[in-house]
């Protein structure tokens, strides 16, 4: 039996309260444990808006070790939540995937450090050591940002497995790369001072992360399906940018317990997230070319995308990366 | 347990006692940050206020150990057995073992994943491998090292290859199994948890993920606790599996 | 057991030989010699300490190969000799994990012997024996003389058709001995069985045989091959006759010239 | 190593590259993707082509783990010393040395990064406590089974407990010991390579997760393979070791 | 060592006894017994196997408890009794891992003397045992005489002021036997050394002793002491004098009530 997504366990031939069709069963692999970029399925789930849309929901635990990527390549995951980086990195490696909606419209990553620290701006960065995930994009991109604040883009890189939080307050880091509404949030609530500074405000073209995948496969096989699925997750959503507090009050309800043992941040993390779901006037998920270019055009041209075989690639056909025939109109 | 017994735990309780108190004074004063190193009253409470949760992940975790633990039981007896067959075997196989234990998750786990998905198996066969090593390796060096005089003497009797080795040299090497059973059933709880990072619904490996993705680290000791207690457990009960298996041997034991 | 030739010896050894590789060191331990045991007979080995006795009965148990040399067991040349004899070697090698009674009954599950009958068997010889008090304990409290006593019923209940005994009774007072003697005497009369044995006590030999090899020491040949004809059934007084007397001066005698201490 | 030694790992030979050939069969019709396990022959190419850099790993890993290693040695062989010591040290340390074993990165890798930094350390640590528990249970176990008619011999010559220990239980215990070791090597690796998942600025760890982040999965087999490599050889190296220190041991071996 | 009482006997136990625990069952194994080693004298015990010799050795050696009673060595009632007697046991427990050398220097090595010298002394007795062509062999080659004799050197080497010899020539072939006794007595007459002794042997224990006690079967008790009037130094033909057959069918014939079996 699955818990993990805390649904009425149910398989696809049982039926529900207000019984149209039997249920299809989609899985859904995360790329974090469950945090607030991902308000808008747990909501959708409460209201029951997957089974008006005939999907039986099923929410993947999420592996640090299994990316969705390779569950969504490899029909282990209908649907996953990934980010442009990622799915750049699937085309290269002859595994591709799709996005299919932007979770969020902008970028809101950021480089932090310590306010204490004394560094003020990126290029007091040259020189400062920087704490990576192991990504292979992002040594082009700090150095880069330093560049375009004037510095020499000069710094030592260690590649951590521990929480950036943590690593900022050992000490032994100087910098980490953030996401504004997940851990610079919970650095607010924890009384950490940080000094950020968002990638898109140095030279770094805006791209969505994170994003909804699929693979090509799928896409051409059960496009109505893919289309019903995001028809209820855009509702979820929509709903939780227009109602942060209740969501935020969902999310909690809907993980496994024990996901938030600290749920006291939820609420600020979502109100900062719903703000970024989507622009004003614009419907949630839309992706546009000029964020599939410009970045993905940057990193490939930095030597941050590699092939199989871990050789350099400089081009892809980035126009296939994403679609938007989804998010109905 | 008569009163003797229990009393004999004295001194694992004083220095259990006595590093746990410098542990909370060491945090108290600030010389870790009780961020990294919560106290162990501050554990207590998280255990205590948690053990509704805490306590459905564990029932998940020990099965898959005690599963997993089961099985490499069988397989690492067999193949200790297998190996003893002839140098042969044992040079070519040998090898085979050594790189099981080199894989890192990264390269196995989205393997286990995609071939067995999110249920028991994928754990269990992390648990399996673990174990089924140390075991083989204890049992084997045992086998080896019988004595030759004893197998000269089953030789005499026209005793079987089979013979032999259940008359004479699997009991001879049972104190060396146990030996690596002993390591193999410290390691399993260990085995369960990694294998719950891969991928799991339920159980401490998953509690210990999401507890430290939301920076809560007393969550994770609270869980480091109970995974201690399920290996000393474990370990505890292999050793009277083995007083009561192997009382010849017990008893040299004692008498020391 | 194959008996092919019925009326053959139950023994031939023929110009065996053997060299130990030690180390680097080749150490020649047996001549090239010969020794036939009749159906029947009862033939002891006597030499000095580390003369190769022990390698002797190695080689014809058929757990370690001649050098040179061949053997026959009931005339048979070729066949395996594992199996085809109770072989008690000189260390009793009881196992650690087996009861006193479990070790009487090692060879008879070597044999596939129904567990029921053969337990009964090995209680009736442990009493006997003076062992069935200790019939459930473990070896590693028994006395010296108690665990050669089990190695002894080891023996015999696997095979008593042809028994190798390598100093059987070194290990026991002079009563105990005496006892055991004659109740291996009365065995053999019983299964008509043939023995090769080894012993340090040329009374003892003197006493047991029908035929007494003398080995020379290390490398080992045949110094001297003795007949007893003392009647049988035999009785300890037989040792203090006047024939018997001049037989253990003789034996003596031989082995003085032996000494190479 | 003569011709005929080399022949003895014919059949060692034979085995791995039958299943190296069915693993290159079965990727290549399709039964699993190749992207989740690359052929041998892709990972061979891989190993050539990126050799310089996986190379400067390979050197900074087998530092890591042979320093590592030799702590574990000496730690696992004192602290199996100190367990020998009495009923009640054993009680009371035991638990500690399993708890040990039970430590989940997640808990343990900030920890480190604080007090050790990046450098060297903190690898050699995680080698350490990976490697000396096999140690400390085997050549434990190995103390506890001398002969206690031997001690008996001993202790009528008044040898006090520390002869005894050297002169008797010690050099009994080293078979046991060396099976030990014998685990232990084949972790070490392993224990490096986690050692460096956890902050690492060189080494086959890093290696692995950054090929890993960039879906470059033949780049992390092209690292198992040395990493397996590197086991083997310590393996290797172990038994050529135990052979040269125990030649009364190995003889015994060799005979059956 | 010390020597407070220079005087007193080698050893005296009083009223020693001993019981064993045998899982539930206990076993008796010494009657409160006493018994006395002079100064310089050679004392043997007699009994019929698994009397509990052994464990009264492991008793005076002061490597097993007494059950009730006490005991005193060099008229010492309260200190150590490890460390003051050279104790051969029953099985020569020969270390595997050492060469024969080696083996034979244990006891010196526990007294932590310097090897330079030792290493001297123990290859010219291994030459007067015969076995200086296996000083450098392990033990698992050596045959079961040799291993005595390697134990009964080692023995000797540690402390030859008090020996407990345990059965020392069980193993040994008549001759190897005899010239063994007589290198013990040269070795007793020139060191004057005290001996308490077990053998099977009752020739033997005359040949060697001043006394000897006759022990009975389980639990153990004295039957009967006996002093050995012969003159010294002794010699083999002393045995075939009437006094010597006489005192042989005595004990033997003690022995055979004490016979269990
Ligand atoms: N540690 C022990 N635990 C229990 N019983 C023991 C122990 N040691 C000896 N015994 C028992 O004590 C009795 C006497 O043993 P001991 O070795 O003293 O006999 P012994 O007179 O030396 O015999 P032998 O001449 O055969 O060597 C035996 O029945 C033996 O089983
Ligand atoms: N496996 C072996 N390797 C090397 N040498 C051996 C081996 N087995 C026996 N020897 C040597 O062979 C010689 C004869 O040994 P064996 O055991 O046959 O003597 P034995 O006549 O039985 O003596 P004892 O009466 O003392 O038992 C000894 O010198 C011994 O060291
Ligand atoms: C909640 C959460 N999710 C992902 C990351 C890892 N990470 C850090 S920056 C970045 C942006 C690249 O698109 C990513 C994926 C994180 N630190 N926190
Ligand atoms: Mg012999
Ligand atoms: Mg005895």
């Amino acid at each position: 039996q699955q818990r993990g997504n805390n649904a009425p366990a149910q398989s696809t031939t049982t039926t529900t309260t207000t019984p149209k069709q039997p249920l299809t069963t989609v899985k859904l692999a995360l790329d974090w444990t469950p945090n607030t970029n991902h308000t808008g399925v747990y909501v959708a789930m409460n209201k029951k808006w997957y089974q008006d849309e005939g999907i039986n929901l099923q929410i993947l635990p999420y592996s640090s070790n299994v990316t969705p990527d390779v569950l969504v390549s490899n029909g282990k995951a209908d649907v996953g939540i990934s980010s442009t980086e990622s799915i750049v990195a699937d085309a290269a490696v002859g595994q591709p995937t799709v996005s299919i909606a932007a979770i969020v419209q902008h970028n809101t990553s950021a480089f932090a450090a310590l306010a204490s620290s004394g560094i003020k701006r990126p290029r007091d960065l040259d020189g400062k050591t920087y704490g990576a995930f192991g990504a292979p994009y992002e040594n082009a991109v700090v150095s880069q940002i330093i560049k375009h604040d004037g510095g020499k883009g000069n710094f030592k890189s260690i590649t951590l497995d521990i929480d950036p939080l943590q690593a900022l307050q050992s000490h032994r880091v100087d910098f980490v790369w953030i996401y504004q509404g997940a851990e610079g949030i919970q650095a607010k609530h924890e009384g950490m001072q940080l000094n950020m500074f968002p990638v898109i405000n140095y030279g770094i073209a805006d791209y969505y992360t994170p994003n909804f995948i699929a693979s090509p496969a799928a896409i051409k096989a059960k496009p109505d399906l893919l289309h019903r699925f995001m028809k209820a997750t855009a509702r979820g959503y929509e709903y939780a940018r227009t109602h942060a507090s209740e969501s935020a009050q969902i999310l909690l309800q809907e993980t496994p317990k024990g996901t938030f043992p600290d749920p006291s941040y939820l609420q600020d993390s979502q109100q900062y997230l719903s703000e970024h779901y989507a622009d004003p006037g614009r419907r949630w998920g839309l992706q546009d070319a000029a964020a599939w270019h410009g970045y993905p055009e940057f990193i490939l041209k930095a030597g941050g995308v590699k092939d199989a075989n871990g050789k350099n690639v400089t081009s892809l056909d980035l126009n296939s990366l994403y679609t938007n025939q989804f998010i109905s109109s | 347990m008569t009163l003797k017994r229990l009393a004999g735990y004295g001194p694992a309780f004083v220095l259990a006692v006595s590093l746990f108190l410098i542990w909370e004074l060491v945090v108290r004063a600030g010389l870790v940050a009780s961020n990294l190193l919560p106290t162990p009253v501050a554990i207590g409470r998280a255990l205590y206020d948690n053990w509704d949760v805490i306590f459905g992940h564990t029932v998940q975790t020990s099965l898959e150990t005690v599963i997993g633990l089961l099985i490499a039981t069988l397989l690492g007896l067999g193949l200790a057995i297998l190996l003893d067959l002839s140098e042969g075997v044992k040079r070519a196989v040998y090898p085979l073992l050594i790189t099981s234990q080199t894989i890192p998750m990264v390269a196995l786990a989205p393997l286990l994943v995609i071939w067995f998905g999110f249920e028991l198996t994928p754990k269990i066969i992390v648990v399996t491998l673990y174990c089924f090593f140390p075991i083989v390796v204890a049992c084997l060096d045992g086998l080896l090292s019988t004595d030759p005089q004893l197998m000269k003497l089953l030789h005499s009797m026209k005793a079987s290859r089979w013979q032999t080795l259940w008359l004479v040299r699997l009991p001879g090497a049972m104190p060396s199994f146990f030996s690596g059973l002993r390591i193999a059933a410290t390691y399993s709880v260990t085995g369960a948890i990694v294998g719950e990072y891969v991928a799991a619904q339920q159980g401490l490996g998953l509690y210990m993920k999401t507890a430290a993705s939301s920076n809560a680290i007393v969550l994770v000791f609270a869980a480091i606790v109970i995974t201690a207690v399920l290996s000393l457990l474990l370990f505890g009960l292999v050793s009277v599996i083995e007083g009561i298996a192997l009382p010849w041997h017990q008893r040299q034991g004692r008498k020391r | 057991m194959q008996n092919k030739h019925e009326d053959a010896p139950k023994l031939i050894v023929k110009g065996v030989s053997k060299t130990y590789r030690d180390g680097k060191r080749l150490l020649d331990v047996l001549e090239p010699l010969d020794l036939t045991v009749g159906r029947g007979e009862f033939v002891s080995l006597i030499g000095p300490s580390g003369c190769g006795k022990s390698t002797l009965f190695n080689i014809v148990a058929g757990v370690d190969e001649p050098g040179s040399g061949t053997l026959a067991i009931d005339g048979d040349w070729q066949g395996e000799r594992t199996g085809r004899v109770g072989y008690m070697p000189q260390q009793p090698l009881l196992l650690p994990w087996r009861t006193v009674e479990e070790n009487v009954l090692l060879g008879l599950d070597v044999l596939r012997l129904p567990r029921r009958e053969s337990q009964q068997q090995a209680r009736d010889v442990l009493k006997r024996f003076g062992l069935h008090e200790f019939a459930d304990s473990y070896p590693d409290t028994l006395s010296g003389g108690m665990r050669q006593r089990i190695a002894l019923l080891r023996t015999v209940l696997f095979n008593s058709s042809f028994l190798l005994l390598d100093e059987p009774f070194g290990a026991l007072d002079a009563l105990t001995r005496i006892t055991l003697q004659m109740w291996l005497l009365d065995l053999l009369q019983m299964y008509h069985s043939s023995v090769l044995f080894i012993t340090h006590d040329v009374r003892e030999a003197i006493l047991l045989s029908d035929r007494i090899y003398v080995l020379s020491a290390r490398p080992a040949s045949v110094l001297r091959v003795v007949d007893i004809d003392l009647p049988r059934p035999r009785r300890q007084e037989m040792l203090t006759e006047d024939t018997s007397i001049h037989l253990e001066r003789e034996l003596l005698s031989l082995l003085v010239k032996e000494q190479p201490l």
